[in-house]
């Protein structure tokens, strides 16, 4: 390969990777803006650990773990501080750095549905195990070379709708139900407990928008030659339209449902819309991608109020239905709007199985992981701090200092 | 002397201020409150409606003596009045004595630049 | 006619309100406000500590006719109770009128809907 | 039992509060207010001229027993000034009674700590 | 052309449009910090809605009127879902990518100046016309090959100081005048509304700066070849001392006239050179962009007091002066300022009357066609919400949610 | 060399100088949190002026001082409006603007350090002087072929430690000595003011942290050809780690002094990091990285205590210590780090000698101009604004306009 086609795919890459980052700014908004003023340093400063503890464990073990050398299907075979090279086209700092702020992403999904009442300690012990061992072993299995992208007709998962983001939210799903709902949420029936600052949330939501061109058309590795150029391209449309149909189809349902057209709801819409197109924004056409935002839009409506009303389980942000219901919905449309080997294009039912084998076993290794390291953490240092420090705030108690003065 | 305790709609007060600036009034204090009374709004938060009966409003504090009582509700009442549900209370009690602060000034005199109205 | 202010946790508003209304108290005023008390709780600043024992408090003023002051006290006392430092206090005072600002009405009047009550 | 409201300079904030403690005074509650008054300051929003006098203060609200009413309000009064137009007020009114919604004691009781006063 | 200049080419086009999409953030964070609490999730959903709405509806129509087969110089042969290329260079994807995130801006610009009292379901009508049919048209005279661009000297305008900003601010005219000026504004006299945050409006410019280096050197479309990186590159600079020069003269201005420097102007002074110089990024050298960022930052303040406390327009950002006077006078300015064809470079005056044709009859087509629009939607659903909504707030009313709490 | 890889290094440039620009944004969202509601619009006002000024003064004149012919090794030859080439690869107007923002950096370090008591008109002054000659003569030292790059050894500042970050940092302690301390801040002892918003100062560590990936890769000026790809790959990943372990370190510090893991201290320390990867981040290794981040994030958190409560020097925002001390040790342990050169790698005291002979002559010369300078303003204008306008917020007396409404 020419030289000059290996500098502009590490051009692409190294700035897909600061798009990415800088979506945990927008998780970090997102995530404030939702819940209340007495917890917002401790968000943030959640977010920002996410991402430190994230950048240093993963270079140093998860990274081996997740693209060494297959053992068995299961694993990368561990090569502390990675000086291996993982990937043949572009320089090795330069895909770590990209594989790490995906990373990171998977991680701080977990902090907004446990907002608000988790221990501080408990939390950073979490997010370690995540981008140590709970993440690079689901993502070897699909991006590493593992068993699932063995598969006859391989799991197709192109940048992360079930890797990233349904990792993400099966974590959470133990976390909330481990952790338990914040006080006065649940008394005899569910309460709204209003996020502090919308505008923070939908600017968090604009920032996430604009990682996500980052985030999956950076996936594709490289941007020489005319098949990559058409291929980014086209990724950057169908994610486009993904978050938008979302976008709309969420607010419409609220329009109906609420009679009124609901703003955090539609804010949630637009990111599970782009969560929806992630798996398959390479193969799907644009319109698939109308659809595919479209269904999961309104399907992650129905899941926050069922989740919150019916499960009484306690997510502020609704991270389990964005990430979780839009994460597993848009692996398995894939099955179906895929252009190559989709049900409607005539592909048959052997993709739409890769992909439902894929979502379930990601989803059993997550959630039997987290419990384990979860039970663990409790153990060490329990996972709820106390009432008095729920009530005043996390801020107040855990850090000693106020978000606003 | 007298505290006048004025519970407004948020968008009348610059009309209430400008009535009672002109019925002579020129010193007061105010804050944003939350009202709970019969106007009640539905809310939605992300699929749960919640009752919130609670709209913004401000609170007026107003410190008068005696003799002005009677024009600075009045100019409350006219000023603030849409006729609707909602329109807020006006409250009346007592105050045992004031201090200006800046001069030490005690009681009535602490109320008024003496200078200016003689 | 009596002003009932009370300064409550900001955790423990809901279920005031709640009490206040089953003891049918529908109207009320509220807003933020930084108590000073003995739940004082260090903050560390940049590397300064400073002892700000101001917490975040919730103050609700009602006005309320002379029958209704007992169970709005109780309503209040039971509600916003945890039994730790810091629950806060209640006061009652006296006020001498009431205007309602949509209709003019005077007195105790402009406390209740009269048709209601009727 | 007196309640005292002070509306002072936010800046003055901190030194009142100091002086209230070295007073024996250590519990109140204040927030944030406005205060109209004779300090106008002119604003300019795109270009249109607003004299808006209101000015941020603080409010303080302080329920005393009554022998300690007036070393409150010197304290205050000695804190709070600096001499120039705009130091704010302090006005003085009748509790009728309080309650300690912790313990539920009534009266004068509530104001203090009856432990530490013994 | 070789592929890998079609590689950077597409890399570029694509990172400009990423920088172009954060412009939405940036327009809903300025509009949010120039107006009230009360209104804060009303505007930011109506940002959103913009550019979902605008993402949907370009795709199926906008697109082909805009760059389809030129029909007789008016409007390009409509073709649904586009799968037709209208760019030689760079995947149709990615042209289409960078045209919606365009055509979207053009349709904010009209939130901003219309907020604060217009019925939600109005503004959406009018959002989606403007994207569908109102932009297109003017936008295929201009850069569509319609008849603006087979002027004997064709009519100039580089990245939109006409085709997108004006365009968003004439419609902002209709739309202020139609929908009428807040309650509270004029009585009497003209009152001040102030914003109720600056540092979210400060963040929102900083933002849309960041994002103006896309719109402008993205226009290029081309980053190979040594012209076009000299290109690019000239055009970073003009924009940014377009951007400074607008910033300094509002300020100086504002400072002379109100005594102290203003805030929010110099905020809109920096939009408004920028805007300025948008046209004639690519034509006008350095001191040219000085000149012209100056001369409309100047101008922008007299015209945002002019439009607010004569004509009695009430737009609570100043749109009409950023986008409209800053548009048209950037427009005409390239007549005199392009270092080819100027009239201080001894061109004459032929391009400085094929600019100001342009400019008129883009006018004229907007004011018309918005007015039509507009009448429609005032018929179907009314153009303004009630009364006692708009004093107590689009949010709650509206949308029965509050952006803080 | 060929065309197409200028025009990917030009891409590059071009897209560092967006990622630099935002850091503006960065910073002003950094001080106007940790700093009072009151002075927010004055402290946003001085960050886009920084800017302006910057942009066009830079232009000017500063861009020859730096980069000039060299005159002695001490300064370029001036030459207005910059119509040369200084650079040979990349087109002038991308490298002049890449320079901008780097001297806009470095006059935006000041604003945060003066905050909150300092007279406007002072304050443009001096960031008017920085970006005119108090920046490009040191800068021209050590980037424009001055005397510290025609050492034996050469004085090693990649990215600006000492160049950018040291040259604020310095100018920020005279002001803050010359301007004396907030009232209120020393009475007896040290009080804290506590900044009115976190989550904005939050959002603004991750805006500079997503900008420093462009600052510091940047820097390379290039990106075409496998050793510049690797390069920059590189660069990212050390920076990436100098930041993650600036910001642990410096949490770390904080819950073992303070027993409490400190937020404002914690988002200081990732700055501290970034700042003193900044001038090795081409020649350390990762794990250099992780060190010097490390270091850094230590000492920054013990220098805001001791500068703020020893010296009683006030700054608000932590300035002199994440960007003088993070900047000086930065350029310091490249001395020892370097893997070529470095005191660790066998390169002996040569390279820490020439690092030790840059700092100290740097901060001489800074010190000294800066010293010259708030003199000579102070007479012209006073630096102070008087007692009531601090009290009551310079926002109000200063603009007569305030943020939040
Ligand atoms: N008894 C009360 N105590 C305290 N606040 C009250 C009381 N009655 C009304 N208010 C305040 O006045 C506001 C308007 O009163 P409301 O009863 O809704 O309207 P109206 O006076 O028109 O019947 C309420 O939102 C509440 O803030
Ligand atoms: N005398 C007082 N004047 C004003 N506010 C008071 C007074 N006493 C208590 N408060 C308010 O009540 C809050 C709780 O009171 P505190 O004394 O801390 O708890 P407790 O009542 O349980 O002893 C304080 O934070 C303060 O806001
Ligand atoms: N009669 C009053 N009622 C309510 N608030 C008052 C009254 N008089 C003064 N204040 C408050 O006190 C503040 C300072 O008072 P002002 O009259 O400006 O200064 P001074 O007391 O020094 O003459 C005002 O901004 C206002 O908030």
């Amino acid at each position: 390969m020419e030289t000059i086609s290996i500098s502009l795919d590490t051009v692409w890459v190294l700035l897909a990777t600061t798009l990415v980052f800088l979506m945990q700014a927008g998780f970090a908004l997102v995530e404030t803006g939702l819940t209340r003023t007495k917890n917002t340093g401790n968000i943030i400063m959640k977010n920002f650990l996410d991402f430190a503890i994230g950048s240093v464990l993963f270079w140093i073990v998860g990274y081996s773990l997740m693209f060494g050398l297959d053992v068995a299907g299961i694993v990368g075979f561990p090569d502390f501080f990675s000086d291996n090279s993982y990937n043949k086209t572009i320089p090795d700092a330069a895909f770590l750095m990209f594989q790490t702020v995906f990373a990171a992403t998977a991680a701080t999904i977990v902090s907004g549905a446990v907002a608000e009442r988790t221990n501080f300690e408990a939390y950073i012990l979490f997010s370690a195990a995540i981008t140590l061992f709970i993440y690079p072993i689901s993502g070897h299995w699909i991006w590493g070379g593992g068993w699932l992208s063995q598969l006859e007709t391989p799991f197709h998962d192109f940048a992360g709708s079930t890797a990233v983001h349904s990792v993400g939210a099966w974590a959470s799903l133990v976390g909330v139900i481990m952790v338990g709902p914040r006080l006065g949420k649940y008394n005899g029936k569910a309460n709204a407990i209003p996020g502090h600052n919308l505008g923070m949330a939908a600017l968090g939501v604009f920032i996430l928008w604009f990682g996500w061109f980052g985030f999956n058309a950076g996936s594709q590795l490289a941007a020489s030659g005319e098949e990559n150029a058409k291929m980014i391209s086209h990724i950057f449309l169908t994610t486009n339209l993904g978050g938008a149909a979302g976008l709309l189809s969420a607010l419409a349902v609220t329009w109906i449902k609420y009679k009124r057209p609901g703003i955090s709801l539609s804010l949630n819409g637009a990111l599970a819309g782009l969560v929806g197109v992630t798996a398959g924004c390479d193969v799907i056409s644009p319109s698939g991608a109308v659809l595919i935002g479209t269904i999961v839009g309104i399907v992650m409506v129905f899941a926050v109020e069922f989740i919150d009303q019916k499960l009484r389980f306690d997510d502020p942000v609704g991270a389990i239905s964005v990430h979780g219901v839009g994460g597993i919905l848009g692996t398995l449309l894939v099955g179906i709007f895929a252009t190559k080997g989709g049900l409607l294009y005539n592909g048959g039912f052997s993709l739409l199985i890769s992909q439902l084998i894929g979502i379930v076993t990601v989803g059993i290794w997550v959630i039997a992981s987290s419990f384990v390291v979860f039970k663990i953490i409790d153990k060490l240092v329990g996972l709820r701090v106390p009432k008095r420090v729920e009530e005043e705030g996390l801020d107040l108690y855990e850090h000693g200092e106020t978000a606003y003065n | 002397m007298k505290k006048v305790e004025a519970i407004i709609r948020k968008t009348k007060f610059e009309e209430v201020k400008k009535a009672l600036n002109q019925a002579g009034i020129e010193f007061f204090t105010y804050w944003d409150v939350r009202g709970v009374g019969k106007d009640r709004e539905e809310r939605t938060y992300r699929g749960i409606n919640y009752d919130t009966s609670s709209i913004e409003r401000t609170m007026l504090s107003i410190y008068v003596r005696d003799h002005f009582l009677e024009r600075t509700v009045t100019s409350i009442q006219t000023a603030a009045k849409t006729g609707e549900i909602g329109d807020g209370k006006i409250f009346v009690s007592e105050i045992e004595t004031a201090y200006r602060i800046r001069t030490g000034e005690k009681g009535g005199e602490a109320l008024y630049i003496k200078e200016e109205e003689e």
